[in-house]
């Protein structure tokens, strides 16, 4: 069974209209952000003009729709990728989720050095000099500078897993780069420039065994593929729900509950409290301990019914119409003189995020010509911009997809390629 | 009105008049237990004897009628059972808060706190209920733990 | 001239809802968080149907509107406030905004401690062991656990004014607590529990005389009266989206632009770097260095939408509107036996947050039978536990007043109250 | 199309060939600029004269056609100019591009620059042709700084 797109389409409002002077609007920049379809927007309204109250804060009926809208949102998420409620925190996106992770071992650190009260297990977080934490040259930006900035202020070291030529993890090196001082892998489950997929378990096992902690960056995963944590085996996950049909300014970290459990709070203020006395407060159990202040109420309603869609639709249906999309790209794009993906040319173990690069065109002058043809695709360096130097572009030309994308919109690129190269005298 | 059956007469009883208040030596544990969003507490103790039977629970509390008259039936209900007795109780209770009152209650293990049926419509008090029994175990809990004998 | 509430009214869909069995709905805890017109929700969902797109990060038609989008919100709320645009940075909420600024000293301190590199004038924010902050002790938690944390992990003194019996700042200690050692001074404009509004200019005055920044928690104060940060002439201002009918999941850091510019980073990711190497980034100017990740777009949108309500309806009437249910609320509540007023009696200085205490009824059980008939209210510490304990009670019942309330709705309060008395039998 | 009122033939023609690129010693101040959305930099270095003229304007970028064209018209435009008349061009340029294309761009003052009068449609595309303007403003000053005879 694949996807209907077409009653897809329907749902997403924003498609219907046009751009630069009547074009049909192509947008493959779901990587970046996605559209939200007519369900979201209506859960969202339907619940600010019905239930809106501060979550967690009163004993008046509007304040309990509002937390319950909130927890089954939570609920609802936790059950979206295999996990607890209790394991999930809100969070405004996925880069502060990550940061979250980061300072929770500055602050374990900072702490233990002061002899202030910390949860029992917290040493788990405490960094000593020399430490490690091992990343990749594929990140996003969000799991790169908080670990560099973690290192900056603990004296831990960032090292980092290189890429092979074809745009894969260069795992050879993981036994050297894997050190008993390793305290945390962090990694991106799905490149969003090169669009590879990692092995996550056989990473996990091998960093569970040196006995280092594992985080996943989901961001490109989460939207696109089923995903289950326990499956995976991590110990943290991080993702945004705006890439994945849902609303701005919500994201999710997933921990396990014992590590949790074990982490000093990040962003202190109200309802993440148990008790407060002007000398000293003591902290809520997770997730509320890591969510102060007014949480992103009507946001997690909207994400709760991103996720109904999805489900609705299938994420394995979601992950087969995306790969048939992906194919249909990277063979497209191919076809054409001069123009070289970067990433895995080949459609296993990837996903869609296709980068390219075409000979005698900047990626700038490119994105201008297809957005001429109503073609939005981003360009530049993806917030991933080691990874342009490793591959010795200065940027690249991206096409990402999502469930309301089909063949013609694929074709659209292809053919918005083409134009460019003749326009600007390439071929 | 709605509220009216969720201030059962039992429980204005117990509010006004709570069993069992105050702090008595000696004690096996002592737990101090808070809800956070409302700032109610509970500082309790309890006695284990021979068999598992809980001797005493005593405790001194700041809050509502709901988590005051709680904490009152809690004495009652508690003293002079065993420690799975007890608990029982307690998850028939917890039980009875989380059917959001459409559940039939059993009398015959939840005592007068059946009067309690009501609050279950009432998510935010939910909490105020249980603070007591939340405390209860968390203290029958370490008083285990502390003397390997009643293990 | 006054407001016209039943003009008002009928901007709020949520008004015409009803609680408890066809009970009229009267909301009294905007404190916690507003209700946000039809025109905010219509300028959100205009957004997300038509330009939706990750600002900032792409050359496409529907990037470049979503750019402008959010850049023209930052406009209108710095407009709002009268500050220059590039010094306001979004958060997710006010408490996310504290918490920038606090750990701005964290992350300065400890990058001077390790010679990483720093802004020029980033020694503003380095903190010395035995250095102070002073507060006040009618704070939000999210204006007290924030510096706790923070001298918890650097070893600096938290210090804080106390209040009088009237529920005024204690000035008179300012001499003794103000001293050469004190960094910032960071007071509530005005308390979310007591109502009480403080003197800004004087203490701002004295603290930057003896060389202490000044941030103003302006919660409460932003969405219900004129405030203009030149005028008040503080150095940081913070305040969130929600309680000024604007959206969840965004608040509003405002800061000098000298002093945005000397502060290291707080949450790292994209979009708030200028150059990155595996190696090493370094960062955006402001107030982008703040906004890591896709930040809240169509919150933005919604908040602009929700900035400009208020002021076609005039901040100055909306403060008289609510200075005059405040006056009412006192009123009405001190005319009856066995009622406590939490806060100042007289109705000066002071807005309307109307904290009390009913002799004989526990908070909790009084917001439950105003909740029982339509009257919604909060109960509890409100996140100022230290401030309940200053006036030896476990909680109190606090009404808050919006645009959209009116007089019948005070009268629903007052007579609320005596209905529980009676039904407690305490009078 | 409206991409082609855009790349005018003169962009593309500096884009091809660029005037007076290549990084040139000596030199007074050097600068370091980047676009952080896209990535295009450019390092650039001005040497100036007696009675504040720029003598030269030496460049090594990397970047979309917009922001090599801009550099090369740079080097044409300012070499030989003194400073305040390199940045009123400057100033004028800016306000070309802050006009989304609707202004009447004065040639005598932007000579090849009004050829990027299409870019000011494209606020994303704006930095690109803002930034080794920005870098010379940046260079000028650095060079009048260290050499206070310039001031
Ligand atoms: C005075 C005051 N400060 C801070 C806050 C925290 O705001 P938020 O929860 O939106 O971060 C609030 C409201 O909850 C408040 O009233
Ligand atoms: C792989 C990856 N990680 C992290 C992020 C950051 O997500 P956000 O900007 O929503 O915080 C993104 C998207 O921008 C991403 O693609």
């Amino acid at each position: 069974m694949t996807l209907d797109v077409g009653a897809i389409r329907s749902d997403f409002p924003i498609l219907s209209r046009t751009v630069r002077d009547g074009k049909r609007l192509v947008y493959l920049d779901s990587g970046a952000t996605s559209h939200k379809p007519r369900q979201v927007l209506d859960a969202e309204r339907r619940f600010l003009e019905t239930s809106n109250a501060a979550a967690h804060r009163g004993a008046h009926q509007l304040a309990e729709e509002a937390t319950e809208a909130y927890e089954q949102a939570r609920a609802a998420i936790a059950e979206f990728v295999g996990a607890a409620p209790g394991e999930i925190v809100f969070t405004k996106n996925a880069t502060e989720a990550i940061n979250l992770v980061a300072y929770s071992f500055l602050n374990a650190t900072l702490k233990a050095a002061r002899d202030a009260p910390l949860p029992p297990g917290a040493d788990r977080f405490v960094l000593a000099e020399g430490d490690e934490i091992l990343i990749t040259e594929m990140e996003h930006h969000a799991n790169l500078v908080p670990w560099q900035e973690l290192c900056a202020k603990t004296g831990a070291v960032l090292k980092w897993i290189g890429l092979t030529d074809d745009g894969r993890l260069d795992l050879a090196a993981l036994d050297v780069l894997l050190t008993d001082r390793t305290r945390l892998v962090s990694f991106v489950h799905q490149s969003n420039i090169l669009g590879t997929i990692n092995p996550v378990e056989v990473i996990t096992q091998r960093a569970h065994a040196m006995g280092a902690l594992v985080l996943l960056d989901a961001c490109q995963s989460v939207p696109h593929m089923p995903v289950d944590v326990r499956a995976l085996g991590v110990d943290f996950m991080a993702w945004s729900g705006h890439k994945m049909l849902g609303p701005t300014g919500i994201g999710c970290l997933w921990g396990r509950a014992d590590l949790l459990a074990d982490m000093p709070p990040f962003i202190s203020g109200g309802s993440m409290i148990e008790t407060v006395t002007m000398e000293r407060s003591t902290f809520a159990d997770p997730p509320q301990r890591f969510e102060a202040g007014v949480p992103m109420i009507s946001q997690a309603v909207g994400l709760h019914a991103a996720a109904d869609y999805l489900s609705d639709l299938g994420m394995d249906r979601v992950q087969e119409h995306e790969h048939a999309l992906t194919g249909q790209a990277l063979a497209g794009l191919e076809s054409l003189a001069g123009v070289r993906i970067i990433g895995p040319r080949d459609n296993t173990d990837r996903g869609g995020a296709v980068s390219f690069v075409v000979d005698g065109i900047h990626p700038h002058d490119l994105g201008q010509v297809l957005d001429d043809d109503g073609v939005a695709v981003r360009v530049g360096h993806h917030c991933a911009w080691p990874t342009c130097r490793r591959y010795d572009v200065p940027a690249t030309t991206r096409a990402t997809f999502h469930v309301y994308n089909d063949k013609d919109d694929v074709d659209a690129l292809v053919e918005g390629v083409l134009r460019a190269q003749r326009f600007f005298g390439v071929i | 009105m709605d509220v009216e059956s969720m201030y059962q007469e039992v429980i204005l009883d117990h509010y006004r008049n709570p069993h069992g208040r105050g702090l008595r030596d000696p004690f096996d544990a002592e737990v101090f237990h808070v809800n956070p969003t409302c700032g109610d507490e509970i500082t309790l103790r309890v006695t284990l004897g021979d068999g598992d039977v809980i001797e005493d629970v005593s405790y001194w509390n700041q809050g509502c009628s709901i988590s005051q008259a709680s904490a009152s039936v809690l004495f009652d209900e508690v003293v002079g059972k065993t420690v799975p007795e007890a608990l029982a109780t307690l998850d028939a209770f917890v039980e009875l808060m989380h059917t959001k009152g459409q559940a039939e209650p059993d009398e015959d293990i939840l005592g007068d706190l059946v009067a309690f049926s009501g609050v279950a419509k009432y998510p935010a008090r939910v909490k105020c209920a249980l603070l007591s029994w939340m405390a209860m175990r968390d203290a029958v809990e370490n008083a285990q733990k502390e003397e390997p004998g009643h293990e």
